[in-house]
Order: C-alpha cells, then structure tokens, then sequence
C-alpha cells in the first residue's frame, strides 16, 4: 500500500489511517452516517490478525475498545449522533482510568435520531462537555479525505502519548465524501506507542506520572500487576476518598491536556497575512470557507480562513493572536453556533464576530459564508 | 472471655488451635451458628468467643463460612 | 479546468457508482476529484444523487453549485432539476422511462433513451455504465484506457464486457449530442 | 484448616492489608470472595496472568482486596470492557465480578449478548437480590412481592432467572450455588476458570443489612438457613412441577457445554481474511 493514491471515502481512510497507526480493535454498533467504517475494519481487521467486534449497543463498543486498550491493542469505535450520547459515560471512563483511545463520531444531524442520512457539526460542545465532571478533552476534525487519513493517525498518536481519549469529531459531508487520497505506509509516517514502564521496579504505581504528567502504562500479563480504576484513585490505583488525592488527580488529568496544548493543537491557515478578515472553521465547513475566501477574493477582499483540526482543546490564545488586527470574524459551522462562542471569548471585543450557520442537514454553502461577511462588512 | 482488639488471638485446643483476628470480625454470628460442635458462644456485641475449644474437631466450617478472613483453624504441631 | 457533474435518479440505479466510477478515472488520469452523495433512508426506490467535482487543481467545496452537467435516470430526480441556474449547464434525461411533455423544459434539457439502449445492448442494469460514458465524454481529459481500467476493478467476466461495450456507446452517444464544451 | 501446597498460595493474591473489608456484618460476599481466591490456587494461575474486572455495586468493590490485575468499570459494563481486554490479549485470564444489579439488570443486554457470543470470560454473580450499596432497593432478581427499601408494599416484578437466561442465551458453562453451600462455590469457579468460552456461576448471597431485615431475616445465620431451604438441585428440580418449584433456588450445573468459544470461531474468520488478502 505504500504511497498509492486510493479514491476512496473519508470514512474508508479513517480506517486505513488506523490500521497503519497500528490499530488491531474495532468495536462498534452500525449507525449511518458512520457504518462504512465498521464495514471496512471488518474486513480489514482479521486480514491483518486484528479483531472486529460487532457488539450490542455503543456503551459495550466504547466499553469493549477501552478493554482492548487495557489489554494492549490500539482500539477504536465509530458511531454518529446517538451511539456518541450513549458513550459518553464510558468515555468519561477512559478519562478517569487513564485509557488512550479513538472514537470517530460522523456528525449527522440532530437531535436525537434527527436527519439520519445528512450532515451537522453539532455535536462539538457536546464532544467538549458530554461527559459529567471536572476534565479536558482532545477532538480533532478532519475537513477532507486526506486529513481522514492523515489526523486519524494523528489522534492516536495522542491518544498514546497523552493516555486518554480522542474524539474524531468528523461529519457526513467528509465521511462520505471521496476523495484521491495518498495511503502512507507505515514507514513513512510517524507512529507513537504508549509510553511503558521501566522494568526492574521495586513496585509499579500504575497512576504515577512523569513529569509529562503521564503515568506509563504497564502491559497486562508482564513484569508488573496493574490497576485501572473509575473512581477517584489514588497513584497506587486504589479509591480514595482523600479530598487531597481527588483534587491532585483532577488537576492532573486536566493539565496533562492543557499544559501540553502546543503539542496537541494542530490547525493551518490559509491567506492570513496581510488579511482584513478571517474565517475560523472545522471540518466540513472549511471546505465552504475556503471557497468562500476565494469568492471574496474576486470582490477584492482580503479573507484569511483559520482551520481548526484539534477543535479540543481550543486554541483561544492563537485565535486571539491571530484575530486581534482583524476588521471582523465569521465563524462558519453546521449548526446554530457552537463554536462560536468560544471564538467570542477568544477575540478582543472591539471585533465584531458574525456566524454562518446551517442547522437543516444540507451542507453549509459558501454563499451563505459570504453574506455573513457582508453582515460584517455593514457594522 | 476478654479478647483483646487489633491481633491475632490464639486460643488453643487439645488437637486443634484456632486464631481469631477480631480487628477483622464483624460478629455476623455464622460461625456460632455452623460450628457443628458449637465450639463458639456470641459476646454481648455479637462477636465469636471459642469457649469450647477441647470439642474442635477441626471441619474447618467456621474458617470455611467465616465471610471476614477472622478465622483460621490450625491442627497442632503444624506451624 | 473545472467540471461539475451530477448523476441522478432513484436508489438501486447505480448512480452513485456512475460518480464514483468517474471519479476514480479521473484520478488516475492525474487530476483531482471529489465526489459527494446524498440519499434518503431507503437503500432501494428514494430520490438518489452524486456530485463529482473535477478539476486540475484543488478542489474547495465539495458540492455541485453551478453544474455542467446533470444526467437524469427517473422521473423524480427530474423534479429536483427543473430549475437549474446555470445557463451553460445540459440536463439530459431518459426519455425512455421519464414523460418529459408535462415539463416545461428549455433547450439545456435533451432526452436519450438511456435504459433501452443499455437494454438493447443486453443489459439495462447497466444504464449507470452508459451514463458514465455520456458523462466521459464531455471530460476531454479523462482517457479510456483509464476507464476500462476502474472499470476491470469493479467488474468481473462477462459483465464486465459487457459493460465495456456499454461504456463505449455512452461515450459515443454524448458525442453525438455535442456536449464537449 | 492449612489448605493445600500449591505453588501459588490464595493468600498471595489477596490484599491483606486492605482488610477489614467493607462488606457488611454477615454479608456473604467475603464467602464469595475467599472462595474464588482458593479456586484461583487450584488453578495454578499466577496473579499477573489473572484481570478481574469490576462493576459498581458492593460486589464491585471485591477487586479493592485483590493482587491480581484488577479494572474498576462503569455500572453494568464489567462483561463488554472484559471482552475487550480477553479479545486483545488472550493469554490473560479474564474474570468479571457483578452482581445482580450490575450484571442482569443496568448490564442485562450485556449479559445476553456475552452469553449468545460466547465470549471466552469468566463471570462471577454474586447476586444478594437487592442493591445492596445504594440502600436496598429491588433489583431484577429481587424475589415476587418481597419488600425493599423501594417495594414497602411487595416486589411487583417477577425475578429473572439469570442462570436460564443465559444458558438459552448460549453461554456455555453456567452454574448456581448458594453463600450456604460453600463448598460448591470454590468448585463450580474452578470449573468455571478451566473452561472455554463463556462461564458463569452465579452465588445467591445473604444480604442481612437490607433485603434480610425488610424480609424478617435481619441476622445472616437465618438468611443462610434460607437459602439452604430454599436450595433444590437441579436434578431433583427436574422431576418437580413449576408450582413446586415456585420460589425454590435452583442449584448446580445448567450448562457445560465444549467448543465454539468465540475466540476459537474468531481465530477461522482471520484464517478466511488473511486467504482473502492474499488472493487480492
């Protein structure tokens, strides 16, 4: 597979992307706009000794991969609207226990069963605060088949390195859309395991961190016993009901993400320099975005479009830098202003912040982007 | 029979000796209530006492039953 | 250069194979394509359409907003067409299963028999193939050998044949009808 | 008694330090718990080769005594995360500890379908007929018309049965036994521990604190006394009418069954996969 250029769906490269991450489990439960994925890594799986498991519901498919990961495979799920409400307890899980994982959530529209074959980006707040308790959270949003691929592998790589859970927060309008995609092998791109402890300890304290504030993570059945637990825990990966201990491991899991953002924020900018206003978008919408800076263009306008790939956590600071000598921002996204919310806090107030939204499961078009910059333009 | 708190109390027997951990007992009673010697009698607080330990036969059934790990049964003459 | 295609018609057609089919040529040809679906529930009978955008550079939005051509295989995908805004744009119907008479439609729309030539050719299951040849031909850049190439990946003995027969014909029908810009 | 000269004695893989546990004053899970560590001797397993996976519930805090590797999940979802963890590493031996709450109730569809898929784990039920941690209220194995602390005036819901359930389901070891008949519960988790595919033993257990004191059974020797009389055997339970065995405990083996563990059918469909690649 090295270097050929597949024409293939977003949600087959997601696949793809995993299997050359070195993903060997996939659990799921079929949910459209998402099921390719399953389809795929069940054919996909077992050709290269991985498993495939077709489980009952989405709480037993986040529940099995958050298993497999314990067990020592990189493991992933995909689901859509629904089945990700469903997984958000045991996310949380993979949250407090300390277990790198992927789900792939494929945005349709809502809420609840909603538009079941279209498109949304609506579940971004929800990726960010599903879950009950005090924590952060990763989520990356790819925006063409390619960064299917290629961020896919990224999400492991932080998935591993950080010992949580990653959101692929990507939506109907890239999982089914294909596109040439170049499927890199292995070799030539970067992998990342979880880090393992030394051996040789007098003991093991499975919640012990380094100074990256990750504890290694031992493998089941080798030099050390290990201990993975829901409930506050202390280092040693016994509960505790110690307010010290619980405050120490909320912090912890917190600022493992938060302290370590300038290694997990990834976005790319497109005519910023010397731009008078600036698109901030994700996923699918950047597509709309982009061609809209291009339209604009041609009316002899100065637009610079900002995509996010990590969505979570959010890079106010360099939005913030980035947005700070702007006449005006418009935030374009497929649902009635999510993000934007976190841009407004991000952005000086002088600068007026204008969203383009589409909310009835038909993807976001770049003439709509451009009226809301000529709403920008009239203030 | 005073047992004291927070060690092993060893109460010996003709053939048979048996350790009681009462930092770990509850006084759930099943061993006064199983023994099919009745080798234990409850204290006020419910807690086992062995008071005839002579009549041992060592069956193991309060060891067995006993849900706190208190209990151990060991013959005499085995450490 | 930039072309933006539309197949259409109802679920079970192969319309969305049609798009991908072309697409994938392109591709291989060296030029850049994306190509997007929408479907309703039903995997069979509901109103079913691909866009394939291609392009010899990057291509942004992924939808067809100013279509060049749209390729109509039953009646209901008709009436999401009636109204197109481009005025370059050709529509070209079945006229062998859709009754286009009702319509009001203006000279962008023509009608082929699409699924009886395919059927005269043995096969009208493979009206989706002739469609993706009438489609070929109105991209100067897409080779044929690259066709038959996505072609033999898909299909298997006679069918595939058979489907390359058809190919042909479609490619030759579009020609027919001048569609080259 | 000095128990047998194994390599691996049941002490080393109990937290000793940890005790007293917090188990309730006749609670017979400690029972449980013991028996598992002897039949984990028997066994020969080491601890390191041993995952005990546990839900919420107070049989969910068994692994907090325990020198084995041990995983603290979510409310019912012991079975799904134990799979995963046996499907990507099968050396280890995979053990999910629930109780009636967490395993047939919250977790039921899990329950099912681990049974149906016959996932190659071993399930511990130790099933007190009440939630016990959460204050006594009825769960679904809480018998007809007994009272707890949310059924003041009876259970309106029939019990399930959860050792049928999961025999028609497909598990294919699967056995009762009761906190009473102690001596079976260390043999039928043996049997349990050497098995293929799915096993199950379930352990009705005395919960004198809630479901034995809104059940005029407030001391644990009585609710024990219960259950023995409860108890009929499965073979003797053949020959009776449902009438007579209405109310009755069921124990003994239900299922024992070889072959087809899904691990096992798993291992043909990568043969089939790795064919298929190849022929590409």
């Amino acid at each position: 597979m090295t270097g050929k250029i597949g024409f293939i769906l977003g949600n087959e490269a997601i696949v793809e992307g995993a299997l050359v991450s070195g993903a060997t489990f996939f659990a799921g439960y079929p949910i459209t706009p998402s099921s390719e994925i399953a389809e795929r890594a069940s054919r996909r799986l077992p050709q290269v000794g991985g498993y495939y498991l077709q489980m009952e519901d989405e709480i037993a498919s986040i529940a099995a991969i958050i298993g497999a990961s314990i067990g020592g495979a990189k493991a992933f799920t995909a689901t859509s609207g629904p089945g990700f409400s469903l997984m958000q307890e045991n996310i949380g899980l993979a949250v407090m226990a300390e277990v790198p994982c992927v789900i792939i959530n494929v945005q349709r529209s809502g809420p609840s069963t909603g538009l079941a074959t279209k498109p949304a980006q609506a579940d971004i707040m929800q990726a960010r605060w599903g879950r009950h308790g005090d924590h952060s959270i990763i989520a990356i949003s790819p925006s063409t088949v390619q960064e299917c691929f290629d961020l896919i592998i990224f999400a492991f790589n932080v998935a591993e390195t950080y010992r949580c859970p990653v959101l692929f927060m990507a939506d109907a309008t890239v999982g089914h859309l294909r596109e040439g995609c170049v499927l890199r092998s292995k070799d030539e791109v970067e992998i990342i395991n979880r880090k393992r402890p030394p051996e040789g300890l007098d003991e093991y304290y499975p919640y012990k961190a380094d100074e990256d504030l990750v504890p290694p993570m031992a493998t089941l059945g080798g030099h050390y016993l290990s201990r993975f637990h829901s409930s506050s825990h202390n280092e040693k990966g016994l509960p505790t009901s110690s307010p010290e201990e619980a405050k120490d491991l909320i912090k912890r899991l917190y600022d493992k993400i938060e302290k370590n953002k300038d290694k997990i924020v990834k976005y790319k900018t497109f005519d910023v320099d010397g731009s008078d206003y600036l698109l901030i978008a994700f996923g699918g919408a950047v597509r709309a975005a982009r061609q809209a800076a291009l339209d604009a263009k041609k009316r002899g306008l100065k637009v610079g479009v900002l995509q996010l790939q990590t969505v979570w956590p959010f890079p106010a600071e360099y939005v913030c830098e980035l947005a700070k000598d702007k006449k005006g921002v418009v935030v374009p996204e497929m649902n009635m202003g999510q993000i934007i919310g976190e841009v407004r806090k991000a952005v000086p107030d002088a600068i007026p912040v204008v969203g383009a939204n589409r909310y009835d499961g038909e993807p976001l078009a770049p003439y709509e982007i451009m009226k809301a910059l000529d709403e920008v333009l009239s203030l | 029979m005073a047992i004291p708190e927070g060690e092993i109390m060893v109460v010996e027997g003709k053939k048979f000796r048996i350790e009681m951990r009462r930092d770990r007992c509850k006084g759930c009673e099943i061993c006064v209530e199983f023994c099919p010697k009745k080798v234990f009698e409850a204290d006020e607080l419910g807690r086992p006492v062995p008071v005839r330990v002579d009549d041992c036969i060592g069956c193991g059934a309060c060891e067995l039953r006993c849900p706190d790990f208190a209990i151990e049964v060991k013959s005499k003459g085995v450490s | 250069m930039k072309y933006e295609i539309i197949f259409s018609g109802i679920g079970g057609q192969g319309v969305i194979l049609a798009g991908s089919l072309l697409g994938e040529a392109a591709v291989s040809c060296g030029l850049r394509a994306a190509q997007t679906q929408a479907y309703g529930v039903s995997a069979r009978g509901g109103f079913t359409k691909t866009d394939v955008i291609i392009s010899d550079d990057e291509i942004l939005y992924p939808y067809a907003l100013t279509p060049d051509l749209i390729i109509v295989l039953a009646e209901p995908a008709l009436l999401h067409y009636l109204n197109v805004s481009n005025d370059n744009c050709k529509v070209i119907y079945d006229s062998s299963i859709i009754d286009a008479s009702k319509y009001d439609l203006d000279k962008r729309y023509f009608g082929l028999p699409i699924v009886e030539i395919a059927k005269e050719l043995g096969s009208a299951r493979s009206a989706n193939i002739l469609s993706l040849g009438i489609a070929a031909s109105f991209i100067v850049d897409i080779s044929l050998e690259q066709l038959d190439n996505v072609l033999e990946k898909r299909f298997r003995g006679k069918i595939l044949g058979k489907n390359i027969e058809i190919l042909r014909k479609g490619i030759e029908l579009g020609k027919s009808v001048a569609l080259t810009r | 008694m000095s128990r047998r000269s194994k390599e691996v004695s049941w002490k080393a893989f109990l937290r000793e330090e940890s005790l007293p546990h917090q188990w309730c004053a006749g609670c017979g899970y400690g029972v449980i718990l013991k028996s598992m560590l002897y039949a984990f001797e028997k066994s020969g397993l080491a601890p390191k080769d041993v995952v005990v996976v546990t839900g919420i519930g107070c049989w969910g805090k068994a692994d907090d005594y325990l020198y084995t590797n041990t995983v603290h999940v979510t409310h019912g979802r012991a079975l799904p995360i134990a799979t995963g963890i046996k499907v990507a590493n099968p050396s280890l031996k995979v053990l999910a500890l629930m109780g009636d709450g967490d395993s047939a109730t919250i977790g039921g569809n899990h329950l099912i379908h681990s049974s149906r898929r016959n996932i190659d784990v071993t399930a511990i039920i130790a099933n007190n007929l009440n939630y016990g941690m959460t204050g006594g209220q009825y769960s679904c194995t809480t018998p007809l018309d007994s009272r707890t602390s949310t059924s003041w005036y009876g259970d309106p819901e029939p019990a399930l049965d959860i050792c049928r359930l999961t025999e028609t389901a497909g598990a294919s070891f699967v056995a009762r036994t009761t906190v009473y008949h102690v001596g079976t519960i260390e043999r039928y988790i043996l049997m349990a521990l050497s098995h293929e595919g799915f096993s199950l033993v379930e352990v009705i257990s005395p919960c004198p604190t809630y479901f034995g004191r809104y059940n005029k059974m407030p001391k644990a020797p009585i609710m024990l006394n219960w259950l023995k009389d409860k108890a009929i055997s499965i073979e003797r339970a053949k020959n009776l009418s449902e009438e007579e065995l209405s109310g009755a405990i069921v124990t003994g083996v239900f299922a024992d069954k070889k072959g087809h563990s899904f691990l096992s059918r798993y291992n043909e469909i990568q043969a089939r996969a790795k064919k298929d690649l190849e022929g590409e």
